[in-house]
Protein backbone atom coordinates (compact mmCIF):
# COMPACT_ATOMS: atom_id res chain seq x y z
CA UNK A 1 0.00 0.00 0.00
CA UNK A 2 1.82 3.34 -1.50
CA UNK A 3 0.29 6.46 -2.83
CA UNK A 4 3.10 9.27 -4.32
CA UNK A 5 3.59 12.11 -6.17
CA UNK A 6 6.71 11.97 -8.69
CA UNK A 7 8.11 14.33 -10.76
CA UNK A 8 9.27 11.82 -13.10
CA UNK A 9 7.20 9.30 -15.51
CA UNK A 10 5.25 6.84 -14.05
CA UNK A 11 6.95 3.19 -14.59
CA UNK A 12 3.62 1.01 -14.84
CA UNK A 13 4.89 -2.27 -15.00
CA UNK A 14 7.09 -1.72 -11.59
CA UNK A 15 3.71 -0.74 -9.82
CA UNK A 16 2.02 -3.61 -11.30
CA UNK A 17 4.60 -5.65 -9.69
CA UNK A 18 4.74 -3.91 -6.60
CA UNK A 19 0.53 -5.03 -6.16
CA UNK A 20 1.91 -8.64 -7.28
CA UNK A 21 1.15 -11.72 -4.61
CA UNK A 22 -0.07 -15.12 -5.44
CA UNK A 23 -2.66 -15.01 -3.35
CA UNK A 24 -4.40 -12.20 -6.13
CA UNK A 25 -6.20 -13.13 -9.35
CA UNK A 26 -7.21 -10.21 -10.53
CA UNK A 27 -5.29 -6.79 -11.19
CA UNK A 28 -6.56 -3.69 -12.74
CA UNK A 29 -3.98 -1.23 -13.61
CA UNK A 30 -5.63 2.61 -14.24
CA UNK A 31 -3.89 4.83 -16.38
CA UNK A 32 -4.70 8.04 -16.75
CA UNK A 33 -3.32 9.91 -19.64
CA UNK A 34 -3.00 13.22 -21.64
CA UNK A 35 -5.75 13.94 -24.03
CA UNK A 36 -5.34 15.96 -27.50
CA UNK A 37 -8.85 17.38 -27.00
CA UNK A 38 -11.10 19.03 -23.89
CA UNK A 39 -13.45 20.36 -24.23
CA UNK A 40 -13.82 20.66 -27.87
CA UNK A 41 -10.26 22.37 -27.63
CA UNK A 42 -7.12 21.28 -29.34
CA UNK A 43 -4.66 20.20 -26.17
CA UNK A 44 -0.41 20.24 -26.60
CA UNK A 45 0.34 19.73 -23.23
CA UNK A 46 -0.47 20.00 -19.62
CA UNK A 47 1.02 21.09 -16.29
CA UNK A 48 -0.10 19.63 -13.27
CA UNK A 49 0.87 21.31 -10.03
CA UNK A 50 0.09 20.38 -6.27
CA UNK A 51 -0.31 21.63 -2.76
CA UNK A 52 1.83 18.67 -2.25
CA UNK A 53 2.26 17.93 1.15
CA UNK A 54 -2.09 17.78 1.78
CA UNK A 55 -2.15 15.96 -1.63
CA UNK A 56 0.35 13.34 -0.37
CA UNK A 57 -1.97 13.34 2.98
CA UNK A 58 -5.32 13.06 1.09
CA UNK A 59 -3.65 10.34 -1.09
CA UNK A 60 -2.22 8.12 1.59
CA UNK A 61 -5.83 8.67 3.21
CA UNK A 62 -7.79 7.70 -0.14
CA UNK A 63 -5.74 4.59 -0.45
CA UNK A 64 -6.49 3.48 3.40
CA UNK A 65 -10.24 4.19 3.09
CA UNK A 66 -9.55 1.53 -0.03
CA UNK A 67 -7.45 -1.15 1.70
CA UNK A 68 -10.58 -1.48 4.20
CA UNK A 69 -13.40 -0.94 2.49
CA UNK A 70 -11.97 -3.74 -0.99
CA UNK A 71 -9.78 -5.88 2.04
CA UNK A 72 -6.85 -5.79 0.29
CA UNK A 73 -3.43 -4.31 1.03
CA UNK A 74 -2.50 -4.66 -2.78
CA UNK A 75 -2.86 -0.79 -4.25
CA UNK A 76 -0.30 2.08 -5.37
CA UNK A 77 -0.78 5.30 -6.47
CA UNK A 78 1.71 7.11 -8.22
CA UNK A 79 0.51 10.89 -9.96
CA UNK A 80 3.06 12.72 -11.46
CA UNK A 81 3.54 16.73 -11.37
CA UNK A 82 5.03 18.96 -14.17
CA UNK A 83 5.05 19.55 -17.61
CA UNK A 84 3.65 16.03 -19.46
CA UNK A 85 3.38 15.42 -23.01
CA UNK A 86 -0.03 14.43 -25.11
CA UNK A 87 -0.13 10.40 -24.20
CA UNK A 88 1.83 10.67 -21.10
CA UNK A 89 0.47 8.91 -17.89
CA UNK A 90 -0.59 11.90 -15.49
CA UNK A 91 -1.65 8.88 -13.16
CA UNK A 92 -1.62 5.51 -12.16
CA UNK A 93 -3.04 3.37 -9.92
CA UNK A 94 -2.61 -0.92 -9.19
CA UNK A 95 -4.99 -2.79 -7.50
CA UNK A 96 -4.78 -6.64 -6.83
CA UNK A 97 -6.43 -8.94 -5.09
CA UNK A 98 -7.71 -11.90 -4.66
CA UNK A 99 -11.64 -11.92 -6.58
CA UNK A 100 -11.95 -9.34 -10.11
CA UNK A 101 -15.22 -7.47 -8.68
CA UNK A 102 -13.32 -5.95 -6.01
CA UNK A 103 -10.68 -4.91 -7.78
CA UNK A 104 -12.30 -2.81 -10.05
CA UNK A 105 -14.83 -1.76 -7.32
CA UNK A 106 -11.40 -0.40 -5.25
CA UNK A 107 -9.60 0.94 -8.83
CA UNK A 108 -12.89 2.70 -9.38
CA UNK A 109 -13.02 4.18 -5.89
CA UNK A 110 -9.44 5.35 -5.79
CA UNK A 111 -9.43 7.17 -8.90
CA UNK A 112 -13.30 8.66 -8.13
CA UNK A 113 -11.55 10.06 -4.79
CA UNK A 114 -8.83 11.30 -6.29
CA UNK A 115 -10.82 13.09 -8.88
CA UNK A 116 -12.64 14.99 -5.98
CA UNK A 117 -10.35 15.57 -3.22
CA UNK A 118 -6.64 15.92 -3.56
CA UNK A 119 -5.17 19.32 -4.25
CA UNK A 120 -4.13 19.29 -7.79
CA UNK A 121 -4.32 21.32 -10.49
CA UNK A 122 -3.73 21.32 -14.18
CA UNK A 123 -3.38 23.78 -16.75
CA UNK A 124 -3.79 22.73 -20.12
CA UNK A 125 -1.67 23.97 -23.48
CA UNK A 126 -3.50 24.63 -26.41
CA UNK A 127 -2.87 24.50 -30.15
CA UNK A 128 -3.51 28.27 -30.70
CA UNK A 129 -0.88 29.07 -28.13
CA UNK A 130 -3.07 29.61 -25.26
CA UNK A 131 -3.18 27.90 -21.16
CA UNK A 132 -6.17 27.68 -19.06
CA UNK A 133 -6.66 26.22 -15.48
CA UNK A 134 -8.72 23.00 -15.76
CA UNK A 135 -11.62 23.89 -13.24
CA UNK A 136 -13.54 20.30 -12.24
CA UNK A 137 -17.06 20.37 -11.09
CA UNK A 138 -16.32 19.88 -7.24
CA UNK A 139 -16.22 23.54 -6.52
CA UNK A 140 -18.50 24.79 -3.80
CA UNK A 141 -19.82 27.20 -6.80
CA UNK A 142 -18.77 28.20 -10.26
CA UNK A 143 -15.70 29.37 -11.21
CA UNK A 144 -14.00 31.55 -14.25
CA UNK A 145 -10.54 30.11 -14.50
CA UNK A 146 -7.82 32.82 -15.45
CA UNK A 147 -7.05 32.83 -19.12
CA UNK A 148 -4.02 33.63 -20.37
CA UNK A 149 -1.99 33.80 -23.50
CA UNK A 150 1.04 31.52 -23.34
CA UNK B 1 -2.26 35.91 15.90
CA UNK B 2 -0.87 35.40 12.07
CA UNK B 3 -2.29 33.01 9.68
CA UNK B 4 -0.64 32.06 6.73
CA UNK B 5 -2.29 31.56 3.61
CA UNK B 6 -1.66 29.21 0.82
CA UNK B 7 -3.05 30.14 -2.86
CA UNK B 8 -2.51 27.79 -5.60
CA UNK B 9 -2.87 27.69 -9.52
CA UNK B 10 -5.67 30.08 -10.74
CA UNK B 11 -6.17 31.69 -7.82
CA UNK B 12 -2.39 31.89 -7.07
CA UNK B 13 -2.35 33.82 -10.34
CA UNK B 14 -5.28 36.02 -9.40
CA UNK B 15 -3.85 37.58 -6.35
CA UNK B 16 0.03 37.28 -7.99
CA UNK B 17 1.08 35.52 -5.41
CA UNK B 18 1.43 31.80 -3.53
CA UNK B 19 1.72 32.94 -0.19
CA UNK B 20 0.74 35.87 2.32
CA UNK B 21 0.58 36.38 6.08
CA UNK B 22 -3.05 37.70 7.36
CA UNK B 23 -3.13 39.46 10.59
CA UNK B 24 -5.89 38.48 12.36
CA UNK B 25 -8.20 39.53 15.52
CA UNK B 26 -8.09 36.50 18.30
CA UNK B 27 -11.17 33.89 17.75
CA UNK B 28 -11.33 34.90 14.11
CA UNK B 29 -12.75 32.23 11.63
CA UNK B 30 -11.85 31.25 8.31
CA UNK B 31 -14.96 33.50 6.92
CA UNK B 32 -13.23 36.49 8.18
CA UNK B 33 -9.85 35.58 6.89
CA UNK B 34 -11.96 35.01 3.55
CA UNK B 35 -12.95 38.48 4.05
CA UNK B 36 -9.73 39.90 4.63
CA UNK B 37 -8.55 38.11 1.07
CA UNK B 38 -11.51 38.90 -0.48
CA UNK B 39 -10.87 42.79 -0.25
CA UNK B 40 -7.59 42.71 -2.48
CA UNK B 41 -6.71 43.36 -5.89
CA UNK B 42 -7.99 40.95 -8.09
CA UNK B 43 -9.95 38.95 -5.82
CA UNK B 44 -12.64 40.05 -7.25
CA UNK B 45 -11.88 36.79 -9.26
CA UNK B 46 -12.01 34.06 -6.38
CA UNK B 47 -15.32 32.28 -5.84
CA UNK B 48 -17.46 33.82 -2.87
CA UNK B 49 -17.53 30.59 -1.11
CA UNK B 50 -13.75 29.28 -1.97
CA UNK B 51 -13.17 25.27 -0.71
CA UNK B 52 -10.20 25.93 2.16
CA UNK B 53 -7.88 23.33 3.96
CA UNK B 54 -6.72 24.20 7.23
CA UNK B 55 -3.16 22.74 8.10
CA UNK B 56 -3.93 20.38 4.88
CA UNK B 57 -7.39 19.10 6.42
CA UNK B 58 -10.49 20.64 4.61
CA UNK B 59 -12.21 23.07 6.66
CA UNK B 60 -15.38 24.99 6.96
CA UNK B 61 -15.56 28.53 7.08
CA UNK B 62 -16.83 28.52 10.82
CA UNK B 63 -13.91 27.41 11.48
CA UNK B 64 -12.01 29.38 14.48
CA UNK B 65 -8.10 30.08 13.48
CA UNK B 66 -5.58 29.78 15.73
CA UNK B 67 -2.09 31.43 15.90
CA UNK B 68 0.17 30.31 12.91
CA UNK B 69 -2.05 27.98 11.19
CA UNK B 70 -1.86 27.33 7.62
CA UNK B 71 -5.21 28.78 5.39
CA UNK B 72 -5.36 26.95 2.14
CA UNK B 73 -7.41 28.51 -0.18
CA UNK B 74 -8.35 25.33 -2.89
CA UNK B 75 -9.28 25.66 -6.35
CA UNK B 76 -11.62 23.08 -8.01
CA UNK B 77 -9.40 20.24 -7.99
CA UNK B 78 -8.29 18.42 -11.38
CA UNK B 79 -6.02 15.59 -10.55
CA UNK B 80 -5.90 12.47 -12.00
CA UNK C 1 -9.79 -3.93 -31.99
CA UNK C 2 -8.07 -7.49 -31.53
CA UNK C 3 -8.85 -10.77 -29.17
CA UNK C 4 -6.22 -14.21 -29.55
CA UNK C 5 -5.63 -16.79 -27.55
CA UNK C 6 -2.20 -17.50 -27.06
CA UNK C 7 0.12 -20.29 -26.49
CA UNK C 8 3.38 -18.24 -25.22
CA UNK C 9 3.38 -15.43 -22.05
CA UNK C 10 1.19 -11.96 -22.23
CA UNK C 11 3.19 -8.69 -22.80
CA UNK C 12 1.08 -6.32 -20.85
CA UNK C 13 2.96 -3.84 -21.78
CA UNK C 14 2.28 -4.12 -25.82
CA UNK C 15 -1.02 -4.76 -25.39
CA UNK C 16 -1.28 -1.14 -23.12
CA UNK C 17 0.80 0.77 -26.26
CA UNK C 18 -1.84 -0.83 -28.98
CA UNK C 19 -4.46 0.53 -27.61
CA UNK C 20 -3.02 4.14 -26.53
CA UNK C 21 -3.91 7.11 -29.04
CA UNK C 22 -3.48 10.68 -27.79
CA UNK C 23 -7.85 10.59 -28.50
CA UNK C 24 -7.69 8.67 -25.06
CA UNK C 25 -7.11 9.76 -21.60
CA UNK C 26 -8.20 6.55 -19.69
CA UNK C 27 -6.57 3.32 -20.16
CA UNK C 28 -8.07 -0.05 -18.36
CA UNK C 29 -5.72 -3.03 -17.88
CA UNK C 30 -7.33 -5.88 -16.56
CA UNK C 31 -4.80 -9.03 -15.77
CA UNK C 32 -5.90 -12.05 -14.48
CA UNK C 33 -3.34 -14.23 -12.72
CA UNK C 34 -2.75 -17.99 -11.13
CA UNK C 35 -3.93 -17.40 -7.11
CA UNK C 36 -2.32 -20.17 -5.01
CA UNK C 37 -5.33 -20.59 -3.25
CA UNK C 38 -8.93 -21.67 -4.80
CA UNK C 39 -11.94 -23.02 -2.92
CA UNK C 40 -9.67 -23.54 0.23
CA UNK C 41 -7.32 -25.76 -1.41
CA UNK C 42 -3.96 -25.31 -2.51
CA UNK C 43 -2.86 -24.69 -6.28
CA UNK C 44 0.21 -25.05 -7.68
CA UNK C 45 -0.34 -24.37 -10.95
CA UNK C 46 -3.28 -24.06 -13.80
CA UNK C 47 -3.35 -25.78 -17.50
CA UNK C 48 -5.86 -23.91 -19.72
CA UNK C 49 -7.26 -25.62 -22.63
CA UNK C 50 -10.09 -24.61 -25.21
CA UNK C 51 -12.27 -24.95 -28.36
CA UNK C 52 -9.88 -22.89 -29.93
CA UNK C 53 -11.72 -21.63 -33.29
CA UNK C 54 -15.08 -21.22 -31.43
CA UNK C 55 -12.94 -19.92 -28.33
CA UNK C 56 -11.83 -17.10 -31.18
CA UNK C 57 -14.89 -16.78 -32.32
CA UNK C 58 -16.47 -15.70 -28.64
CA UNK C 59 -13.80 -13.49 -28.13
CA UNK C 60 -14.24 -11.24 -31.22
CA UNK C 61 -17.65 -11.21 -30.84
CA UNK C 62 -17.29 -9.66 -27.44
CA UNK C 63 -14.84 -7.66 -28.49
CA UNK C 64 -17.11 -6.45 -31.10
CA UNK C 65 -19.90 -6.17 -28.71
CA UNK C 66 -18.19 -3.59 -25.96
CA UNK C 67 -16.74 -1.58 -28.98
CA UNK C 68 -20.31 -0.69 -30.31
CA UNK C 69 -21.59 -0.61 -26.69
CA UNK C 70 -18.86 1.90 -24.89
CA UNK C 71 -18.00 3.54 -28.43
CA UNK C 72 -14.27 2.61 -28.84
CA UNK C 73 -12.27 0.60 -30.96
CA UNK C 74 -9.32 0.62 -28.55
CA UNK C 75 -9.96 -3.04 -27.54
CA UNK C 76 -7.45 -5.65 -27.18
CA UNK C 77 -7.70 -8.96 -25.53
CA UNK C 78 -5.13 -11.82 -25.04
CA UNK C 79 -6.24 -15.42 -22.79
CA UNK C 80 -3.17 -17.96 -22.67
CA UNK C 81 -3.47 -21.49 -22.98
CA UNK C 82 -1.15 -24.04 -21.92
CA UNK C 83 0.74 -24.60 -18.58
CA UNK C 84 1.18 -21.89 -16.63
CA UNK C 85 2.29 -21.43 -13.11
CA UNK C 86 1.59 -19.08 -9.99
CA UNK C 87 1.79 -15.78 -10.79
CA UNK C 88 1.42 -16.13 -14.13
CA UNK C 89 -1.55 -13.95 -16.51
CA UNK C 90 -3.99 -16.06 -17.83
CA UNK C 91 -5.40 -12.99 -19.74
CA UNK C 92 -5.00 -9.58 -20.23
CA UNK C 93 -7.72 -6.98 -21.29
CA UNK C 94 -6.55 -3.52 -22.59
CA UNK C 95 -9.11 -0.75 -23.10
CA UNK C 96 -8.79 2.66 -23.78
CA UNK C 97 -11.44 5.43 -24.39
CA UNK C 98 -11.51 9.38 -24.24
CA UNK C 99 -13.37 8.87 -20.66
CA UNK C 100 -12.47 6.82 -17.83
CA UNK C 101 -16.27 5.76 -16.89
CA UNK C 102 -16.69 3.96 -20.71
CA UNK C 103 -13.01 2.13 -20.08
CA UNK C 104 -13.88 0.83 -16.75
CA UNK C 105 -17.59 -0.12 -17.97
CA UNK C 106 -16.15 -2.10 -20.91
CA UNK C 107 -13.27 -3.59 -19.85
CA UNK C 108 -16.05 -5.08 -16.75
CA UNK C 109 -17.87 -5.94 -19.83
CA UNK C 110 -15.37 -7.74 -21.45
CA UNK C 111 -13.88 -9.87 -18.66
CA UNK C 112 -17.86 -10.98 -17.46
CA UNK C 113 -18.88 -11.86 -20.98
CA UNK C 114 -15.47 -14.10 -21.21
CA UNK C 115 -16.21 -15.56 -18.16
CA UNK C 116 -20.13 -16.88 -19.53
CA UNK C 117 -19.77 -17.38 -22.88
CA UNK C 118 -15.82 -18.45 -24.05
CA UNK C 119 -15.32 -22.32 -24.28
CA UNK C 120 -11.94 -22.49 -22.39
CA UNK C 121 -11.07 -24.63 -19.65
CA UNK C 122 -9.29 -25.18 -16.96
CA UNK C 123 -7.72 -28.13 -14.68
CA UNK C 124 -6.18 -27.27 -11.56
CA UNK C 125 -3.18 -28.95 -10.29
CA UNK C 126 -2.55 -28.86 -5.81
CA UNK C 127 -0.27 -29.00 -3.44
CA UNK C 128 -1.21 -32.23 -2.66
CA UNK C 129 -0.95 -33.70 -6.07
CA UNK C 130 -4.01 -34.20 -7.03
CA UNK C 131 -5.92 -32.39 -10.50
CA UNK C 132 -9.51 -31.72 -10.85
CA UNK C 133 -11.28 -29.37 -14.10
CA UNK C 134 -13.01 -26.37 -13.03
CA UNK C 135 -16.10 -26.13 -13.45
CA UNK C 136 -17.96 -22.65 -13.35
CA UNK C 137 -21.58 -21.72 -12.34
CA UNK C 138 -22.92 -21.37 -16.22
CA UNK C 139 -23.73 -24.97 -17.30
CA UNK C 140 -27.24 -25.86 -17.14
CA UNK C 141 -27.21 -27.44 -14.28
CA UNK C 142 -24.52 -28.77 -11.64
CA UNK C 143 -21.38 -30.83 -13.05
CA UNK C 144 -19.26 -33.33 -10.79
CA UNK C 145 -15.81 -32.57 -12.23
CA UNK C 146 -13.89 -35.63 -13.06
CA UNK C 147 -10.92 -36.12 -10.06
CA UNK C 148 -7.86 -38.24 -10.76
CA UNK C 149 -4.46 -38.48 -9.40
CA UNK C 150 -1.76 -36.02 -10.73
CA UNK D 1 -26.11 -39.14 -41.93
CA UNK D 2 -22.96 -38.05 -39.68
CA UNK D 3 -22.54 -35.38 -37.69
CA UNK D 4 -18.76 -35.15 -35.81
CA UNK D 5 -19.21 -34.67 -32.28
CA UNK D 6 -16.30 -33.18 -30.48
CA UNK D 7 -15.69 -33.34 -26.72
CA UNK D 8 -13.15 -31.26 -24.08
CA UNK D 9 -11.90 -30.86 -20.76
CA UNK D 10 -13.66 -33.41 -18.42
CA UNK D 11 -16.27 -34.20 -21.02
CA UNK D 12 -13.28 -35.94 -23.13
CA UNK D 13 -11.96 -37.51 -19.79
CA UNK D 14 -15.18 -39.43 -18.83
CA UNK D 15 -15.61 -40.84 -22.75
CA UNK D 16 -12.06 -41.01 -22.92
CA UNK D 17 -12.12 -39.07 -26.03
CA UNK D 18 -11.80 -36.02 -27.68
CA UNK D 19 -13.78 -36.98 -30.49
CA UNK D 20 -16.47 -39.02 -32.10
CA UNK D 21 -18.54 -39.54 -35.18
CA UNK D 22 -22.33 -40.09 -34.71
CA UNK D 23 -24.41 -41.71 -37.57
CA UNK D 24 -28.34 -39.98 -37.08
CA UNK D 25 -31.24 -40.13 -39.41
CA UNK D 26 -32.03 -37.18 -41.09
CA UNK D 27 -34.08 -34.64 -39.24
CA UNK D 28 -32.21 -35.68 -36.05
CA UNK D 29 -31.90 -33.03 -33.12
CA UNK D 30 -29.00 -32.27 -31.23
CA UNK D 31 -31.68 -33.76 -28.40
CA UNK D 32 -31.30 -37.21 -30.58
CA UNK D 33 -27.55 -37.16 -30.52
CA UNK D 34 -26.93 -36.39 -27.05
CA UNK D 35 -29.00 -39.19 -26.01
CA UNK D 36 -26.76 -41.46 -28.21
CA UNK D 37 -23.58 -39.84 -26.75
CA UNK D 38 -25.63 -41.04 -22.77
CA UNK D 39 -25.39 -44.43 -23.79
CA UNK D 40 -21.52 -44.25 -23.75
CA UNK D 41 -19.51 -46.15 -21.54
CA UNK D 42 -18.63 -43.16 -19.21
CA UNK D 43 -21.33 -41.33 -20.15
CA UNK D 44 -23.12 -41.46 -16.77
CA UNK D 45 -21.08 -38.71 -15.28
CA UNK D 46 -22.01 -35.97 -18.12
CA UNK D 47 -24.96 -33.74 -16.66
CA UNK D 48 -28.33 -34.32 -18.60
CA UNK D 49 -28.58 -31.17 -20.65
CA UNK D 50 -24.67 -29.97 -21.34
CA UNK D 51 -24.38 -26.89 -23.14
CA UNK D 52 -23.73 -27.65 -26.83
CA UNK D 53 -23.01 -25.64 -29.99
CA UNK D 54 -23.67 -26.48 -33.41
CA UNK D 55 -20.70 -24.67 -35.88
CA UNK D 56 -19.10 -23.01 -33.63
CA UNK D 57 -22.08 -21.20 -31.81
CA UNK D 58 -24.09 -22.36 -28.99
CA UNK D 59 -27.25 -24.01 -29.84
CA UNK D 60 -30.76 -25.29 -28.57
CA UNK D 61 -31.46 -28.93 -27.88
CA UNK D 62 -34.48 -28.87 -30.30
CA UNK D 63 -31.84 -27.64 -33.40
CA UNK D 64 -31.84 -29.92 -36.09
CA UNK D 65 -28.70 -31.53 -37.20
CA UNK D 66 -27.26 -31.70 -40.90
CA UNK D 67 -24.66 -33.78 -42.37
CA UNK D 68 -21.32 -32.88 -41.66
CA UNK D 69 -22.15 -30.33 -38.39
CA UNK D 70 -19.99 -30.11 -35.52
CA UNK D 71 -21.60 -30.91 -32.41
CA UNK D 72 -19.27 -30.02 -29.29
CA UNK D 73 -20.69 -30.92 -26.00
CA UNK D 74 -19.33 -28.23 -23.72
CA UNK D 75 -18.00 -28.36 -20.04
CA UNK D 76 -18.93 -25.36 -18.04
CA UNK D 77 -16.72 -22.54 -18.78
CA UNK D 78 -13.60 -21.59 -17.04
CA UNK D 79 -12.23 -19.04 -18.66
CA UNK D 80 -10.54 -15.50 -18.15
Amino acid sequence: MRAALVHRPIDAAALTKEVARHANGATLLFIGTVRDVNDGRGVTGIEYTAYESMAERELADIVHEASAEFATTDIVVEHRLGALDLGDASIVIAVAHPHRGAAYDASRYVIEQIKRRVPIWKREHYVDGTRQWVGASTSARPVTDAVETG
Amino acid sequence: MTVTVLLFASYADVLGRGSLSLDLASGATVRDALREIQSMPGAERLPMQPLVAVNERYARVDRVLADGDALAVIPPVAGG
